[in-house]
């Protein structure tokens, strides 16, 4: 048993740490938010860097790694809030590697000329293991699918998007071309709170046979990896959001002191640190878990670590804006973008009570 | 003990529903403009509306131009507004903070402005917080000189709500540095038109501009637009920040528990034992709300100034608040992160910190729960005594 | 509208004060709890003082009252943790006289001789609506009633207890004579954490066509009326705990300074004083409505205040117990009483949660 | 990373549960003794077999009678020893505090202490807090002064956890009032059966008497059995602190979140959305705290003090158990104000105090977490370099 990050992933971590940190300053991240939602500069960055070929197979270009080095590179995202879809095409990259569909798109990952998207979340109560997008065969394995799919990251810059949907009473994952403009997929691009990339998906179109995967636990599989980099994103996310308020209330002096001498403020960003560190073990357990001894337990630990990444960051972010008072409520001072994405990945695939609601009924039926 | 209403305060309700049916739009029935300058101007002149039909300045005296009332009556008519769209929340600082205070300290020719306030044709902003000076209002720093009749002022002021759409300001600013903190101030009016001052809108992450920055450069202010005496400002300003603090609590919130249900009901989530558990809490705080103003509006009309309890409501508002809209982002579901300024909900949510931060901290409402509900010490204060000029900065 | 007391009202409640506060001391309360739970002289004091005909009627040699002066009563009980069976005798005497049963105890009942409790409670989810002892008819309008009730509070004293059971799919009240040993009624007296006096019983007895309460809103009635009343014992006790929570905090001195001048504990005291405002809010809001517009609204309000007086009374009293610190452990000291009381009324009819349920099902269907 | 047993931990780990299963008895087999006395004989016991056996001291050096292993197999067999009814909880303040205390800072003699700990033959208590001095123990006043080769103790300490059935105390004693409090306070050894020591038990809400009140008067401590120099008692008290914060976080809690849903299961409450959720809640927080220990396990291994986030298990350790023993009431209905010292669950709510309090109270933990974790500045200190006689009380 060892915790640690091996000297690989210390690797990873640090140069992923540099990288973003470097590059994704505010500016740059201010002009993507006007923009399309991605600086395209950085995303060519990361490709060069190698970072989006971190865990594709050897066989693909990539460098064979897997689902903790993804979330190392995420956790830094979430960190510096840069404007890229890397969970969004990594991924669901993973996915179509260990499927053998879509292969062909693999190159484009690990060279950052295609960007994925996964269509996970669902009207409604947003269950994403439940689709209401409806496929039918259409003979030789083909499938047709019908139906929407709300708030799907990435989706406007996406060559391709993976739609999980119903067929026969199971679910299968059916990958989607966007890369030219198809009659019966339309996307529409959504304003998000986050300002992250988004669209609206209506499908009424045929998937041809070599795009689909039909194997009912792709769905859940997709889903638990999708929730555990996104939660790995939160880590990052409270991270940056507790620096930037630690440094605040140290310097900004009120009745003589500064801030922090009041237990008021300075108990608060205690809780704050104790909720980031709960996730930090829970997001790299989970992980682990997934990658190396998936089943049950893996599935209740990505769960642990998706609800700490949504209740704990939530209150964190809350935390971290809170006690920077008016400073933080001018939008050119940029810790409200900690608070923003940290609000927005807290609902994104499931709220805090709908990940313990899933966890509980496994619990309780086991 | 009788909750219910009077005889006269029946009658009372009745005749505001039938004013309120014909004249006002009931919830629901209009989308929210998402400009804030059409908002702003809609409630100037739903203001003029309600005075020139008798609703305005129910419960102020005659002599201010209000109808004389005990203060159930205007609990009452905000009772039932709450059913309709119309609201007069841009006016809050005019009509809650500044009417109250010229009431309580202003020179007569100074209460002249309180009719123009009731018509809606002034808007008045509070020029009070600065960048060094936010929860410790005390140590602000912004400096007004004498020079002859006038009072020069130059410094810089913060979060000035609707600064941008003032005719009028209320100033405090500095005239002893030599005094310690809350001694050498002053509370002025000051026209906003007046050349010296620039304001710079802050955008928050609504999207709007509420609050604004506000510079002062050699503002001039007639020597008799000061509210009170020479380093009287702070015991004039307590009497606007009571005001501001009940003011926050009994605001026109945009949402309620029932359009909280309505819309669980809609997305079909009524069902979800969980989700009606969220429902019940938000029910329940809303419950505690309301008593409290019963108690309050009881201690008004017996002409006793409410107890430490009253001090709680704010704070109870700002986590009723924040409870709440984060229960609706759970039951917009994958909606909840869609926004351009015109969903109701997300712009409530990411509203919250206005309401927190407004009237005072969470936390210093506490501070004062704890000295006045409980009877605790104080905080030991490092800076009593010590002239304002000395303090650490 | 006016929520001030009345004047008589007022005099009900410095009566009350004032009685408690000077009978109610720390070793008498600490004797009737090595005795039987109850502080049988301070019972007959009550007796000569009126309080217990409070709210019978006139008819019966009561002053006509409601429950609004019960539940002042009943505050004063929770803020001394006086040891006797006043919510328990005098809510159930209201049933009984509105329903004309049982009406010749009812002298007993002013006079302290007679002792009444209310088997509300149930095992498993603890529903008092859906109660499991079962009623079948035996003639002449009488019933055999057959099941258990478990945590009876003051069982063990009481002359007659009321029985919910179920009646051809309606719900009943039974009053049972326990003045004499009958056949078929079973008293198991059990130690609680409050050290209250209660009884587990167990029925196959047969009860007669007069002290049948064939009226299926009567258990609503009585449920309501009974966490009404203990939501008042609730805001006593927090009242209580607070208060001596505060001189604690203020006296004691660590680092230097009263404990109470750190933030941390100021603002923990400070938030226990609003929920015992929340408290006191709406318990007598509900005691006004139940009393005076019984109905839809009424339960909402009085759900509503049982939530508060569970969900924050437990708050409160946690806060208090906690900031007295290892002084507060030694039983020797008294607050623990508080606590011990605070938590045992918070799950006596229902837990936050089965009220917040219960409430949440009104809303949502309604 | 890799979470899961090396290849030689995997074999410890399936030798350890080899010989608890022949040796120990599996959890919700026997019924907990509710006397105190009898459950501190059977830890004694269970020591006594577990180091006959070898089991005892896994990680300690072998110069002390310890096994010499890594941390992370003493780890392996406190996961697997949570399966069974054992405990040598009784026996944490003399293993857990008080062997490493001694390891590091004992002189020799002192050392020979370990040994027969090791063996269950000693049971120590701490007399560190008194009635004056919770968590702001450095001000403490108990009095040790020079005698020839003696100290001469006098004073009273509270919260004394077991020292009814103690042979030794560890004990802060002022040894110069002169100096700030910090720095005139030494460390001593104690034999408890001393004429001058008088124990008083406090019974706590539970019924048991796990605290007492010690009073002591002329006790005559000879010098060699001081700890350290004179005045350095602070910092080997801290080496105790450190200790006694990581023992109450890894102790065994007598429940876990698997009883919890197996009592929900058992009264028919697991298909309760309502339920369900809270179980689910209870899962997420033990897991931060096994995963934390992953992380502390790893630390120790690597030969690294763990960080500041090692600090957030106490914490994390109690607020679980506060909330989880709150979601046991709710599950048990009518039955959760039922109590006569047997009931496990009500037994565990009422012993949360303890919990909460013992290793320092919560808030201080804050306090520390935010000047480590964070790096807040400190609170200011009003008693800084006063002499401990100077200080107000």
């Amino acid at each position: 048993m060892n915790f640690d990050l091996s000297e690989e992933q210390q690797v990873i971590a640090d140069l992923a740490a540099q990288l973003f940190g470097d590059l994704a300053t505010t500016e740059r991240v201010k002009a993507a938010e006007q923009g399309d939602g991605i600086d395209r500069e950085l995303w060519a960055s990361i490709a060069e860097a190698g970072l989006l070929a971190l865990s594709l197979p050897e066989s693909a270009g990539g460098s064979g790694m897997g689902l903790v080095e993804l979330c190392l590179v995420a956790q830094q995202i979430g960190r510096t809030v840069a404007p890229v879809p890397f969970t969004s095409t990594t991924v669901a990259a993973m996915t179509l590697a260990e499927h053998g569909v879509g292969t062909d798109l693999l190159p484009g990952v690990a060279d950052g000329s295609v960007i994925l998207a996964s269509a996970l979340a669902e009207t409604g109560a947003n269950d994403p293991l439940a689709p209401s997008v409806i496929a039918t065969r259409s003979g030789d394995g083909a499938v047709r699918l019908v139906g929407e799919k709300p708030a799907v990251p990435a989706l406007p810059l996406a060559t391709a998007v993976l739609v999980p949907a119903m067929l026969d009473g199971a679910t299968i994952l059916a990958l989607v071309d966007l890369s030219t403009a198809t009659a019966g997929v339309e996307i529409t691009p959504l304003k998000t709170t986050s300002r992250e990339s988004q669209g609206h998906l209506t499908l009424d179109v045929d998937v041809p046979a070599s795009h689909v995967i039909d194997d009912d636990a792709a769905l859940e599989q997709l889903f638990l990896r999708s929730i555990a980099a996104l939660s790995a994103v939160q880590l990052g996310v409270g991270e940056g959001s507790v620096a930037m308020a630690a440094e605040h209330v140290s310097n900004r002096q009120q009745f003589g002191r500064p801030l922090s001498a009041f237990q008021a403020v300075s108990q608060r960003a205690a809780d704050a640190y104790i909720f980031n560190e709960a996730i930090r073990s829970t997001v790299y357990n989970a992980a682990w878990q997934l990658e190396n001894e998936p089943g049950d337990k893996a599935r209740a630990d990505t769960l642990a670590a998706a609800y700490w990444s949504s209740e704990g960051t939530e209150k964190v972010v809350l935390a971290a804006q809170h006690l920077h008072g008016g400073v933080g409520a001018d939008i050119e001072y940029p810790v409200h973008r900690y608070f923003q994405w940290g609000m927005q990945n807290a609902t994104a695939l499931g709220t805090a009570t709908s990940h313990l609601v899933r966890l509980g009924d496994q619990l309780a039926t086991r | 003990m009788d909750i219910s209403d009077t005889p006269e305060e029946a009658a009372f309700r009745a005749e505001a529903r039938a004013w309120l049916d014909e004249h006002a739009t009931p919830r629901g029935q209009s989308t929210e403009e998402p400009d804030l300058g059409d908002h702003v101007q809609r409630a100037r002149d739903w203001q003029r509306t309600l005075h020139e039909h008798g609703w305005a300045g129910l419960s102020w005296p005659e002599e201010f131009g209000g109808r004389g009332l005990p203060g159930a009556f205007a609990t009452v008519f905000a009772e039932e507004m709450a059913g309709f769209e119309e609201t007069t929340g841009s006016l809050t600082v005019s009509l809650g903070m500044v009417a109250p205070t010229l009431m309580a300290h202003g020179t007569p020719e100074q209460q002249e402005h309180i009719a123009k306030m009731l018509r809606g044709e002034e808007l008045w902003c509070q020029l009070f917080s600065e960048p060094g000076a936010g929860s410790d209002l005390a140590t602000l720093g912004t400096r007004a000189e004498r020079d002859g009749d006038v009072w020069v002022v130059n410094g810089q002021k913060v979060w000035t709500s609707l600064a941008q759409f003032a005719d009028y300001g209320i100033l405090l600013a500095r005239t002893d540095p030599d005094l310690p903190k809350h001694t050498g101030i002053s509370y002025f009016i000051v026209d906003m038109n007046d050349p010296g001052i620039e304001i710079r809108p802050l955008v928050q992450m609504t999207g709007q501009a509420h609050f604004n920055e506000t510079f002062l450069t050699d503002v001039r202010i007639p020597a008799e637009n000061m509210v009170g005496g020479v380093g009287e400002g702070w015991s004039v300003a307590r009497t606007t920040l009571t005001s501001e603090r009940s003011s926050i609590a009994g605001g026109n919130s945009g949402w309620s528990v029932e359009t909280l249900i309505e819309e669980a009901r809609a997305r079909g989530r009524c069902d979800d034992p969980v989700v009606r558990q969220q429902l019940a809490a938000a029910h329940c705080r809303a419950e505690v709300l309301k008593v409290m103003g019963y108690r309050i509006r009881t201690a008004t009309s017996q002409g006793r100034f409410p107890g430490p309890e009253a001090l709680a409501m704010k704070l109870g508002y700002a986590r009723h608040w924040v409870a709440s809209t984060e229960t609706a982002m759970e039951l917009l579901g994958a909606d909840a992160t869609m926004y351009d300024q015109s969903e109701p909900w997300q712009y409530a949510f990411l509203n919250q910190f206005a309401i927190r931060l407004g009237g005072g901290t969470d936390e210093v409402q506490q501070n004062i729960i704890g000295e006045l509900g409980l009877g605790l010490p104080r905080e030991p204060s490092a800076d009593r005594g010590v002239p304002w000029k000395d303090l650490p900065r």
